[in-house]
This record gives C-alpha cells, structure tokens and sequence, in this order.
C-alpha cells in the first residue's frame, strides 16, 4: 500500500523538508524521505511543481551547488538584517561637533563650521548626518559659491525625545536676560 | 508499573529482564549495577516485581531480597557503592524497629517504614517524570524547526546620542573656539536659532512672503512673537534675509537673499 | 512615508522572519522588523491571520516560551527523521532523571536531587544538561557551603514546544492515587 497516495502529499513533505532544514537538500536527501521508491525525474518534477506553488511569495525555491533550499526573497533582506543589526560603535568627535554646531548655530554653512571648529569639514561628516536625516540643506548663503546653509531637521529632535532646540541643554554659565517662553 | 527498561548484553546473548531467581553470572554484576540508578530504583524494581504493597511492605521479604542481592554483588566486586551499603543499614533499622513493641498513642504516626515509603513514591513519581519528558518530541529530536535561508545583510545600526553627547561636543567646541566664548547658548538663543530655521524652510517654499505672514498672531502668545521677530532680524544681520518696502505704508515683504539676483 | 502600505505585505514580512529565524522571535525582535512604529496589538493581529493562513499546511505557527516560531506538523516527523537517521544520542536515565527532578522541583541543589534519586550526582549529567542551556544556576542556598540552585531555562520550554512549567505532563502523586482506591 502506497505511504502517500497524492502529489499534493508528496509535494508537502518536500516542503516540509526543506523549511526545516539547516543544509540544502540534495536530490539523494529527498528520496530518503520516501519509503518507497522514487524517481529522480519523479522528484525533480515534484520540485518543479513546488517551485511554481511558491511564485510570488515571500520564500523561493532555489538551486545551489549542493542541493535545493528555500530562501527568504531578496526583498525582505533589508528587514531581516534589523534583526540582529550591527551596533556602530560611535559616532567620531568630528561628527558629533559638526553636529552640535549645527544644532547650536543653525542656519551654518560649511564655512561656518570649519571657522568654529578650526579645521576642514570631510564632506562625509556632513553626508553622514544628512543619511540620518537630523540636518538638510535650508537655503544658501548670499556669498560667492553660495554655500549651502545648513539646519536640524524635525527627525533629529525627535529622535533625541525633544519637541523643540530649546530643550537642548543651554550653555549658560552666567547670568544672562532670556526671553521667558 | 514502571518496569527499569533492561538491556543488558552478557556474553553476546541478550537480556532484557533480570533472571527471576536471584542468581547473577559473576561477569554480569557491572551491567546489572549499571541497569539501577541507585538503591531506591532496585528497592521499587524488587516490590513491583513481586507484587508488594507500597503501602504495606512486608520489610522481613524485602529486606532479605535486597540483601541477597548486594551480598552477591559485594562478594564479587568490591567496590560497590556506598549508596547501597547506607540503604542496607536502612532497611535493617527499619526492620527491627519493627519487631519492637511500640507505645499505643504512636502507633499510626510512627510506622517505621513512613519515611522508606515517602521516598519511595517520590523517586517513583520523578522515574515516570522522567520517562515522559524522554518520550516529549524535542527540537532536535521529533521537532522540525523552520530554519530557512536568507540573505545576510549587515545592517549597522547608527549609533545613540543623547543630549548630554550633544551638550558635551558642543562644550569641546567652546573649549577650543575661543572667539566663541563670549557666545554661550541660553534657551531664548536656541529659540531663535529653531525660528530662523524654520523661516528660511518657509521661504524656500514660499519664496516671498509677506512680513505680516511670518506671524501667527492669532496662536503664538507674546513671547514666541518676540522671538520670531528676532529671528527675522538675526537673519537680516547675517545677510540671509532681505526685507523690502516700496513706499511708506505699502506692504513690507520677506524673501530669501540669494533670490534677488536669481 | 509609509514604508509597508497593506496587510499582506506586513504579514509576509513576518512570515519571512519566522521561517528564516532559528530561535523563536519574541514580539520585541517582531517590532524591530518595521521600521515605523507598530502597536504590539496590532502586530498580535498580524500573527494571528498568519497563524490562520497557514492552517492546514505544512507548518504551524506556534507559540512557545520565548515567542514564536514556524515548526513542522506532527504527521511529518516520520519523513523528517529520515533525513538524519543518527539521532541525537538519547540521554542516560540518570540524566532525564536529574531534568525531571530539576524541572518538577525547582530550584533545588545537588544534594536534593541526590537525596531525592539515593544516588551520587555525577558532575557530568549536571554539566550535559547545562551545556544543553536546559538548566542553569539560579541562586544559591543560604545554608553552610551556599550550594548553587538549579532551575530550568526557557530555551528548554522551547525544545519541549510549551510556554509554561504548568504545561509539563502532569506528575503522578502516587501516593493520592493509592490510597483513594
């Protein structure tokens, strides 16, 4: 009496196979699967079949050197990688006074920042806190070269958890009349 | 019951109960030692397999049959463990205390074999535990975990800065811009800073406004007019604004400087 | 700008995660799939119509103790167990014994299990078991030579597919059950 007695059967110990598996599954793993006899023309249209059923969606049955396996879709790799991202370790201190420039002083240029800070800004500092989305371009300055002005953005306070720079801690050490707001 | 599984292999031939008499091959004693987990495993394999009462163990029976046995297993290997030597003073306690006259009012509480018994169930009761967890599907024994591949993306997770990381940079700044030190940033100042942000956002979009526009009469109270104000006038300052009348009277209007010339 | 617009979407993310992770994924870990920020009801929403659309298929979503996971059904363990017919070595009696004791009787220190099984604890079962992440050291006793406590793990609620200690096989109190006959 046959152990299995339809395709569909067939197609799901295939599939159960090789979502549980660690290691592609050769085409010699599959057969084990069966205590009965099994072609391998059998099986690879059998894989064939499944292939198919899985079009369009979120795992693909793919080929590698040592056998079959079901891969995540690249599609989702951007999400699976937050799973386990890796921490960068700090921010560098030419960053982070680039940063608090711009937060302080806004609207700055470039020039701006390296008349503060007394030393050439690396471009990549400035790119850097524009991919995090905490500074983007506001306007230019009306100089020669017209040089981009720079300002935090509303992303940057709220991901220091603040609703307004006037949350950021003063640098006031002496007594100074403020506007009360 | 609970029968100890036995699978001893004596001289090539295949054991899978003890011998019904007690009498043991002299090379077997090891297997048989090893086929116990202890004492109390071969004190519950000798009343099940002959039929005592747990609750009323005939302790003159048990004790000879557990005595036959450790003496013949003594009397070939020497080292037998203490753990069946301490039980045999144990039951020989519990024997004769047995067989001395005990004070009436004592009599239910103090059965000598309480305490033998309690243990007894309890080992019991934790051999059969143990028998079920064996039998449980596993992961990695009768359990199939989804574990399919997928693309290893780094994804490197941009650091944290808080506020006191910003205040701290901005202080080295200070630290070592000294020209800026007579500048140090209050509340009011930063406020000013947000709004001369957010008016250059408003006329890159808007491009010309009209002054009276810069100003949310109706919402802002005092204090953020003021500021706004002075925002506009910092932005004047550092040539960032240009502010322009035709005549007296005449609406004032707003716009970036860098849009004139364009 | 919202980075998922619908449902399907949101589920096969999650699908994605689930059938790809090795450990199960707490709610925690399913949140930082997304980059917006999800409410833990919805996402409980999300894992419930995953669950129904993979009912009676090959696999179940399941929840055990540390979250969720994606495992086979039962009926295809028989075929799975022919891939790798060189089980895991089953563990001595003195070992399952051990577990039991710890499991049922936690916490409890070496000398419990020994007066509890009449036997020496070997330090190597002690160690098997640890080495598993079945069992760990909780505490200590406050009695002369602070014995260690030992306790189970969640992993092994995991191994075992149950949330809760409540959810071993019960134990059979056969004293109750001797004496009400």
């Amino acid at each position: 009496m046959s152990e299995i007695s339809n395709i569909t059967e067939l197609k799901n110990v295939l599939e159960a196979a090789l979502l549980t598996s660690h290691e592609p599954l050769s085409l010699d793993d599959m057969l084990r699967l069966f205590s009965e006899k099994m072609e391998r023309a059998t099986l690879r249209m059998l894989l064939d079949e499944l292939k198919q059923d899985w079009d369009r969606r979120t795992m693909e049955l793919v080929q590698v050197a040592s056998g079959y396996r079901f891969q995540a879709r690249d599609e989702y790799a951007t999400f699976l990688a937050r799973l386990n991202p890796e921490r960068q370790a700090k921010y560098s201190r030419a960053v982070m006074e680039t940063l608090a420039i711009i937060a302080y002083r806004q609207p700055v240029t470039r020039g701006d920042i390296e008349e503060i800070r007394g030393v050439a800004v690396n471009p990549n500092v400035i790119r850097q806190l524009q991919e995090r989305d905490w500074i983007d371009v506001i306007g230019q300055r009306e100089v020669p070269g017209r040089p981009s002005l720079y300002g935090t953005t509303k992303h940057f306070l709220d991901d220091l958890n603040i609703r307004s720079l006037s949350e950021l801690p003063p640098m006031v050490d002496f007594v100074q009349q403020e506007i009360s707001i | 019951m609970i029968e100890t599984p036995l699978n001893a292999k004596i001289k090539g031939e295949e054991f899978t109960e003890l011998p019904k008499d007690l009498y043991i091959p002299p090379d077997a004693l090891e297997v048989y030692l090893e086929a116990f987990e202890g004492p109390l495993d071969l004190l519950l394999y000798l009343i099940r397999k002959h039929n005592l009462d747990i609750l009323d163990i005939p302790m003159a029976d048990l004790t000879r049959q557990y005595m036959q046995y450790v003496d013949k297993m003594r009397a070939i290997k020497l080292e037998l463990a203490g753990d069946y030597l301490l039980m045999s003073a144990m039951l020989i306690e519990i024997k004769s205390r047995m067989l001395l006259p005990k004070p009436v009012e004592l009599e239910e509480e103090n059965d000598p074999r309480a305490e033998l018994v309690r243990r007894l169930m309890e080992y019991e009761a934790i051999k059969l535990a143990a028998q079920q967890l064996d039998e449980m599907p596993k992961v990695g024994d009768g359990l199939y975990v989804a574990s399919a591949y997928y693309q290893h993306i780094t994804q490197v997770k941009p650091p944290e800065v808080s506020l006191g990381d910003l205040a701290e940079a901005w202080r080295n700044v200070l630290k070592r811009a000294s020209h800026y030190k007579h500048h140090k940033v209050g509340r009011s100042e930063l406020s000013v800073r947000e709004h001369m942000s957010m008016i250059l956002r408003r006329l890159k979009d808007d491009r010309l406004l009209e002054f009276t526009q810069l100003f949310d009469v109706q919402n802002d109270g005092i204090p953020k007019l003021v500021v706004c104000f002075l925002a506009v006038l910092e932005l004047c300052r550092e040539g960032l604004l240009r502010i322009t009348q035709q005549q007296a009277f005449s609406p004032i209007y707003v716009q970036i400087a860098s849009d004139i010339d364009s």
